[in-house]
């Protein structure tokens, strides 16, 4: 990145006081989560809350345990101490089929696409846990399946229409652009439906025109269908732009958690990370 | 085609619900949106105005009042316009793209009452406005994604819009009937903004019987049916657009086709494959280049099929007849690639149209035809007949149309006087400028031409940019430019010459094409620049140049011409942002060299300030040569 | 000649999902429909019949089966050979044990007890995968042959080990299986099944099952947190496609060859199905048969060409250089268009679509 | 059943224990040159990361190159060189032809490239050379060597001790020379095997050579003992699950595994007959494979295999 990057950061469209949605009770809980790879600690004893509605972001430096932490929530890493409480509900032991069950989403920091299918298939791929028909009705498209086919796509044909993708519905993902694949995984994490949506590093890699139609994406989300964001974000400027709360983590310890603002004027956070970007 | 009774049937409203209850399942529209193309029928378009047209009624709309419609190409625009008519409403059409301060110019010259929104950035532009349009009382938006934040009392959704429509029909069953049928033929239907290059558009008032009455003579030169399709995509606020879209199908019931998204408009026309079509000549000329472009990728098996059939395909035009072979092998893929394979009437109007790419979709077999028009005559009243080729006529007018060419000079060009019984009514709220525009029930055109032989209209400028040598002679520089353009090698350029002694052009070469045209004659190049200085380069030029001289008069021909260092950018200011050459900054910044095209001096040399691709600004030096028209060519290398 | 695709748009999702939503396609298949069912049985001898457009149909069959497996859901196998013979002996169990049970009945249980057998040895693939996963299928390959061949069970106690597949009916009067049925009742029940099957197992590929498949194959980990559960969804792959090369191992044996043994089913088998989905094409149905066509034909086309520059008594010679060409073949189509003649066929078809541009 | 499986053959053991190691050790001896081919595996693949099905046709084709050689009266040591010097050759073709094309492909598109190597080399070995069984006498003796109670197939002690010496030596060469180094640093990261400054192709010619000379050894040995044929291919394939057992990347892993597979299949074969009634060789090892995979899918002896988000 350029040096004088924040100069032209991505502005959001609408001041965060603009926006028009209920934050409410706790969503999912982080409690004491403590995770270690050998005998490396990547995150310990971290403890926070996210709440429905909001928009939460995870920053820290690099090596933080942010993707970690992200990795803990929906199931791909088991921590060796604490638990995840979800909706009530304390998870010991949470699988990423099972979190997706649980209406959980999310994209990944080097996209996850499905590289030999088209747009539509990546999309309609998420409506997966929505469909009912039997194999036996999907071996004769007949019945449910071939309604299911119809009804998801024409949900799906709504996401793309909002995301804006539209010109690229046939073509196979692993030929677009990066920013419209960004795009893509969006979507299909979207087609699930999910209450709790998890974003990670969503503008890696963006130019600022990008980044501007990404923040709008993810702050239309949040608005229109109500779903949670938590998000891991290295431009501070998107970060203090469009969260409601920040946490930040920081050699896999909770450094600070609060209000973009509150954060911002955290001494200890501008130590070990402020500090360290913007010498 | 038998059109309805026009008679008896002379209001907007009235012919829509003839058409609903005649030929109610009949497809009217169709709209492709989440993937698919929606059919909405006749029947379905009534259900959807009379909410609509009920909806105006219950917020209040008195008859007379202005509802504003601003929003991309889609059914529901149309829908809201027949149902502000049929509240006996008038309406006005916004452009798209349009910025807030004209946005506010525009809705408190025409007064008006309530705006139909596509979506929150429409409404997000009107908003910001906040007190400055004091006239609008409501705002009806139809995409409700992203409007919760806004508390405005003058918003109405979409859905609640049609609800409290629904709801007065529920209690009052014939309102609706009564609505449509208290409007008469002498109501004005629209407000339509004229296409003012500068200051404010003015408003032409446009009535209902009136406008179908020239519709209909449309339809005579050019019939179109109930199992036509035209594809939407001109700008809907566009006189043409509301020719094509919001009246003619109306008459003829032809059906009309909005394209998803406009990333994907050429795309979507290629399923539908209209019959009919108008688009701008900068779009014809884009496809025409576009193809020969993709042609010049190919392998040499279709390249030689594509020049043969080419070559075929325009001796037989040029003969009067059809070329199996290149009808087989290349026309009939090619039509279809684009979309044209069932195209019966294809038009062109606003501006001149190459003869090389008339000539190319001609004897593709799309019949194109150059139309001429005006906001105040209702848009087109002169097409081509479609029967002779001819690139340099508009046709002749419809009928009733009367035409007349004031104070011609001895080659019989002077300003086109136009009238017709179905014209405008005036300017809304200007009668000054109606009577200044008017001259004694004849519209003053603005435009300089002249009527051929034949009685068709040959357009060559407008007035006020005819041009004078200090010889005396008259020309119209873009008359010039626009036959230079037609050269696939010249992008932009510059005919001078008012007040000098003779005409000298700066060429801008079309750096794709040369580029690929040095390519192929393996030139070396680095830059813009680089090749633009190239010799020859200049001799492919020159040859162009020539070209154009041939078809010119002896005293309009270039005599020099010089080729810019650079392209003209509207980031220097040098063309509007619709790419239309900005003269006066040009005769400016490029002083020098202009002075230099007529000090007979072989070189010219600039010092300038450009701006580059990352929005810095740096001074170039730079130095051209200038070549000479009357030098032999140098033989090429 | 060319596709014309000016004015087709669909107004439903039906429309626009249907198998195949060109127009000049659907008249294609049409053709070729017409071509199979009439044309072939009227122009071709009955060594046609029984040699060449058996064998294709059947191996056909066990590609798209193997294609589902590898080419949907990226599970490599080299176990085909054994889940053929799992076919061919379960059928033949079940036909003796039960004579009075129709055949095509008897086929669909053959195809469910190899999807079971197959479920089996695809249980590494929870864990493994790849290359890893190979051998471990070559575990079926060499136990399932070995198992048949051994055990005298499951030939029914035969003493020569090579017993005659049974004549059975598939309508009254008209015998499909064995030596007394005729080259035109086999060919026009394996067609049937064939296009029968082939339909349904584009069903699967275009529903959601299919698009479980290819999520597991293109990225596990994505496919996971959207929902999909890997082993469930691998496990479905090993079974459906176990059940297609059931199928194929039981026509295989009973129509095509007549006898029931396991030898016929060794490893080059394996190998040969998974040729033909590497030429032909993987991750489509249409590579399963342009690759069953091109296996089929290429041996017979060499041995043609090597009688043709007079070389007799050549057979042994054509084999050996059959497998080297077939070697070679493999490698340049794997360097050259690793997605097989299914994307030249898509190239090609591009082509029609889009000439005279080149895109 | 139970009688079959466990009964039985333990007193079958415990009656004549002398009977017992000699089937072990013939079977240890069996996996000495099972271990060696599948060295030959473990080289290309810890150098290059592709699964190298070719290897056993790569012992058959040597082998019938070394036969055919023979048999046209070429002598033993000369036969041998220009053997190797074949190998070598053929190192370089696939170097070029195959896997320079394929690089940066997925590992399962090489390993299916390598299916078509060994079509192309059983083709092409049987084309030159004939299929027809051919016997090779390299002068090793067969009587039975008898120490103590154990009688032991001399011939089978004569050819492990060779391929022993062939796999310890590898083993060290691997371990302790630059060259070793090097080779192992290029299957942990190829840039950084760039930076020690040997080129890729130099690194798979070289692997691919040295794997080729080891089937080699082993095809002359098996060949001397079975007859040149082509099933020495099949038998070769067995170094797949012998390295399922070892695990893919693991020297030491594949000798164990060699040998266990060897002993196993020997002593299950013999001792274990009444439940399978014989020829269980054909599968035995794939199946322990199998059975280890699901158990340990890294092997007895990989390391675990982490997966990273």
């Amino acid at each position: 990145m350029d040096a004088d990057a924040h100069s032209h950061e991505p502005r959001a469209p609408e001041p965060r006081s603009g926006r028009a949605r209920a934050i409410g009770d706790v969503l999912l809980e982080v409690r004491n989560v403590t995770l270690r790879f050998g005998g490396v600690r990547a995150l310990s004893d971290v403890s926070f809350d996210i709440k429905r509605g909001e928009i939460r972001a995870i920053i820290g430096p690099n090596g933080a345990g942010k993707s970690s932490m992200l990795n803990v929530i929906n199931g791909f890493y088991q921590p060796q101490e604490g638990q995840i409480v979800f909706k009530g509900t304390p998870l010991k032991k949470m699988r990423p089929h099972f979190a997706a069950t649980q209406g959980i989403a999310r994209t990944f920091q080097n996209i996850a696409l499905f590289k030999g299918m088209s747009t539509l298939d990546n999309v309609m791929t998420g409506r997966m846990l929505k469909m009912q028909a039997s194999w036996f009705e999907q071996m004769l498209y007949v019945g449910r399946a071939k309604r299911e086919e119809i009804e998801h796509r024409r949900f799906c044909e709504d996401i793309i229409d909002f995301l804006e993708i539209q010109a690229v519905r046939r073509t196979p993902v692993g030929k677009l652009p990066y920013g419209l694949q960004k795009r893509v995984e969006l979507a299909r994490a979207l087609a699930a439906e999910p209450e709790l949506l998890l974003l990670d590093e969503p503008m890696a890699g963006m130019n600022v025109e990008e980044k501007e139609d990404m923040c709008r994406f993810v702050l239309d989300v949040n608005e229109e269908f109500n779903t949670t964001v938590a998000l891991i974000e290295h431009d501070m400027g998107v970060v203090m732009d469009i969260s409601d709360r920040v946490v930040v983590l920081d050699y896999g310890e909770l450094l600070a958690d609060g209000t973009p603002d509150e954060v911002k004027a955290d001494p200890e956070v501008i130590q070990a990370y402020l500090g360290v970007q913007h010498d | 085609m038998q059109l309805p009774d026009l008679e008896r049937f002379d209001t907007l409203p009235k012919l829509l619900r003839l058409n609903a209850s005649a030929h109610g399942n009949s497809v009217a529209m169709r709209e492709k949106d989440f993937g698919i193309w929606n059919e909405y029928s006749w029947a379905q378009v009534l259900d959807e105005v009379r909410a609509l047209t009920l909806g105006f009624v219950a917020v209040g709309l008195q008859r007379g009042q202005v509802v504003a419609l601003l929003g991309r190409n889609r059914p529901n625009w149309v829908w809201s316009e027949w149902a502000a008519q049929c509240a006996g409403g008038v309406t006005i059409g916004l452009y798209e793209d349009i910025l807030g301060e004209e946005a506010a110019y525009l809705l408190n010259y025409a007064e008006a009452s309530i705006v139909v929104c596509e979506d929150e950035e429409q409404v997000d532009k009107l908003l910001e406005l906040g007190e400055r349009i004091a006239y609008v009382r409501h705002i009806v938006y139809h995409d409700a994604r992203g409007m919760r934040k806004y508390e405005d009392p003058r918003l109405i959704d979409w859905a609640s819009f049609k609800r409290r429509g629904a709801d007065v029909h529920a209690d009052d069953p014939g309102r609706f009937d009564r609505e449509v049928d208290a409007v008469t033929a002498d109501d004005l239907a629209l407000l339509c903004t004229t296409s003012g290059t500068t200051a404010h558009p003015k408003l032409a008032m446009l009535q209902h019987g009136r406008f179908i009455n020239h519709c209909a003579r449309y339809l005579e030169r050019d019939p179109r049916g109930p199992d036509d399709d035209y594809v939407c995509m001109l700008p809907l606020p566009w006189i043409m657009e509301q020719v094509y879209v919001a009246v003619m199908p109306l008459i003829s019931r032809i059906r009309v086709n909005f394209p998803e998204s406009g990333e994907t408009a050429l795309g979507d026309m290629r399923e539908i494959g209209p019959t009919h079509l108008l688009l701008a000549p900068r779009v014809w000329e884009q496809m025409a280049a576009d193809v020969r472009a993709r042609i010049m990728d190919a392998s040499k098996a279709s390249q030689w099929v594509f020049d043969v059939g080419m070559r075929r395909g325009l001796e037989a035009l040029d003969a009067g007849h059809r070329d199996w072979f290149a009808d087989t092998f290349l026309f009939r893929a090619l039509k279809d690639r684009l979309g044209f394979r069932f195209i019966k009437s294809a038009a062109t109007g606003g501006a001149a149209l190459g003869p090389d790419t008339f000539r190319f979709f001609l004897a593709m077999g799309v019949p194109l035809r150059q139309l001429y028009g005006q906001t105040e005559l209702l848009g087109a009243y002169t097409l081509q007949d479609g029967k002779r080729i001819d690139f340099d006529s508009s046709g002749v007018p419809f009928e009733g149309v009367e035409l007349r060419i004031d104070h011609p000079d001895a080659n019989g060009v002077g300003e086109i006087m136009t009238r017709h019984p179905n014209m405008f009514s005036g300017y809304f709220k200007a009668p000054d400028a109606t009577a200044e525009t008017l001259e004694d029930g004849w519209m003053r055109t603005g435009d300089a031409g002249y009527l051929d032989e034949a009685g068709r209209l040959v357009i060559i400028d407008r007035v006020k940019d005819i041009a004078t040598t200090a010889t005396g002679t008259r020309f119209s520089p873009q008359y010039i430019e626009n036959k230079l353009k037609f050269s696939p090698y010249i992008g932009e350029c510059v005919v001078l010459g008012n007040g000098r002694n003779c005409v000298t052009a700066v060429l801008c070469i079309r750096y794709s094409m040369v580029a690929k045209w040095a390519e192929q004659h393996r030139i070396g190049f680095t830059t813009y620049a680089n090749l633009a200085a190239n010799p020859q380069v200049y001799d492919l030029l020159a040859g162009e140049v020539a070209t154009v001289n041939a078809s010119l008069p002896e005293a309009q021909q270039i005599k020099r011409f010089l080729l810019l260092f650079k392209e003209l950018d509207a980031d220097d200011g040098e063309l509007t942002r619709t790419r239309k050459v900005r003269r006066a900054v040009v005769d400016q910044r490029y002083a020098q060299l202009i002075d230099a095209l007529y000090d007979g001096s072989p070189r010219a040399q600039i010092e300038t300030e450009v701006t580059f691709e990352d929005g810095r600004k740096g001074a170039i030096r730079a130095d051209m040569a200038i070549h000479d028209c009357g030098e032999p060519l140098r033989e090429a290398a | 000649m060319f596709y014309l695709e000016t004015g087709q748009y669909k107004t439903s999702y039906a429309k626009d999902q249907q198998i195949f939503p060109l127009v000049q396609d659907r008249v294609g298949m049409v053709v070729i429909l017409l071509v199979a069912f009439v044309a072939i049985p009227l122009l071709s001898s009955n060594y046609w019949l029984s040699t060449i457009m058996l064998p294709f149909l059947i191996y056909s069959l066990a590609a798209i089966g193997l294609n589902i497996l590898t080419g949907y859901a990226g599970q490599l196998s080299l176990g085909t050979g054994g889940f053929m013979a799992t076919g061919a002996f379960a059928a033949y169990k079940l036909t003796t044990a039960f004579p009075e049970l129709h055949f095509v009945l008897v086929l669909i249980l053959a195809g469910v007890i190899t999807a079971f057998v197959g479920v089996l040895f695809g249980l590494p693939s929870l864990r493994i995968k790849g290359f890893y996963l190979a051998v471990a299928t070559l575990a079926a390959q060499f136990f399932l042959v070995w198992l048949y061949n051994k055990n005298p069970w499951f030939t029914n106690y035969s003493a020569s080990g090579v017993i005659s597949a049974p004549p059975r009916e598939v309508v009254p009067g008209v015998v499909v299986t064995g030596a007394s049925g005729t080259p035109e009742a086999k060919y026009y029940f394996v067609l049937v099944l064939v296009v029968v099957l082939a339909w349904m197992a584009k069903n699967m590929a275009r529903s959601k099952m299919g698009r479980a498949w290819m999520a597991i194959r293109d990225m596990d980990i994505a496919a996971e947190i959207i929902g999909i559960r890997p082993a469930a969804t691998k496990l479905t792959a090993f079974a459906v496609s176990s059940f297609y090369i059931g199928i194929a191992g039981a026509l295989w044996a009973f129509t095509y060859t007549g006898s029931v043994e396991a030898l016929a089913f060794e490893i080059n088998v394996s190998f040969d199905v998974l040729f033909m989905i590497i030429i032909g094409g993987l991750g489509t149905i249409l590579g399963g048969f342009l690759g069953a066509a091109f296996i089929i034909l290429f041996p017979i086309a060499l041995n043609q060409s090597l009688l043709a520059m007079g070389l007799q008594n050549a057979i042994e010679l054509a084999s050996h250089l059959e497998f080297m060409i077939m070697g070679a073949l493999i490698v340049t189509f794997l360097i050259l268009e690793p997605h097989g003649l299914a994307r030249l066929w898509q190239i090609f078809k591009q082509k029609l679509r889009t000439w005279p541009f080149p895109y | 059943m139970l009688d079959a499986i466990l009964l039985t053959p333990i007193a079958e053991i415990m009656a004549f224990p002398p009977f017992f190691f000699e089937v072990l050790i013939g079977g240890l001896l069996t996996g000495v040159m099972y271990a060696l081919v599948a060295l030959g595996f473990v080289l290309i693949f810890k150098a290059s990361g592709v699964f190298n099905f070719s290897q056993g046709a790569m012992v058959l084709f040597a082998a019938l190159t070394f036969v055919g050689l023979e048999d046209m009266g070429v002598p033993l040591i000369l036969a041998l060189v220009v053997t190797a010097a074949v190998m070598v050759a053929f190192a370089f073709a696939v170097e070029r032809a195959v896997l320079r094309p394929l690089v940066g492909q997925a590992p399962i598109t090489l390993f299916m490239a390598t299916i078509g190597i060994t079509f192309f080399l059983d083709g092409f070995g049987l084309t030159l050379w004939g299929s027809e069984v051919r016997r090779l006498d390299i002068g090793i003796p067969a009587e039975p060597l008898v120490i103590g109670d154990l009688f032991l197939n001399g011939f089978d002690v004569v050819a492990a001790a060779v391929c022993g010496a062939l796999v310890l030596t590898l083993a060290l060469f691997f371990q302790y020379t630059a060259t070793g180094r090097a080779l192992r640093a290029v299957a942990d990261d190829h840039t950084a095997a760039m930076s020690v400054g040997i080129p890729l192709k130099v690194i798979w010619t070289i692997v691919w050579s040295v794997a080729g000379l080891a089937g080699l050894v082993a095809g002359i040995m098996w060949g001397a003992k079975l007859g040149v044929q082509p099933s020495l291919a099949l038998i070769a394939l067995k170094a797949l699950p012998v390295l399922i057992l070892g695990g893919f990347t693991s020297v030491p892993g594949a000798i164990l595994g060699g040998l266990i597979i060897g002993a196993g299949e020997a002593v299950f074969e013999v001792f274990w007959v009444g439940l399978h009634g014989g020829a269980s060789q054909d599968w035995f090892a794939y199946m322990l494979a199998m059975v280890v995979l699901l158990f340990r899918p890294q092997g007895l002896f990989g390391e675990k295999i982490i997966e990273r988000v």
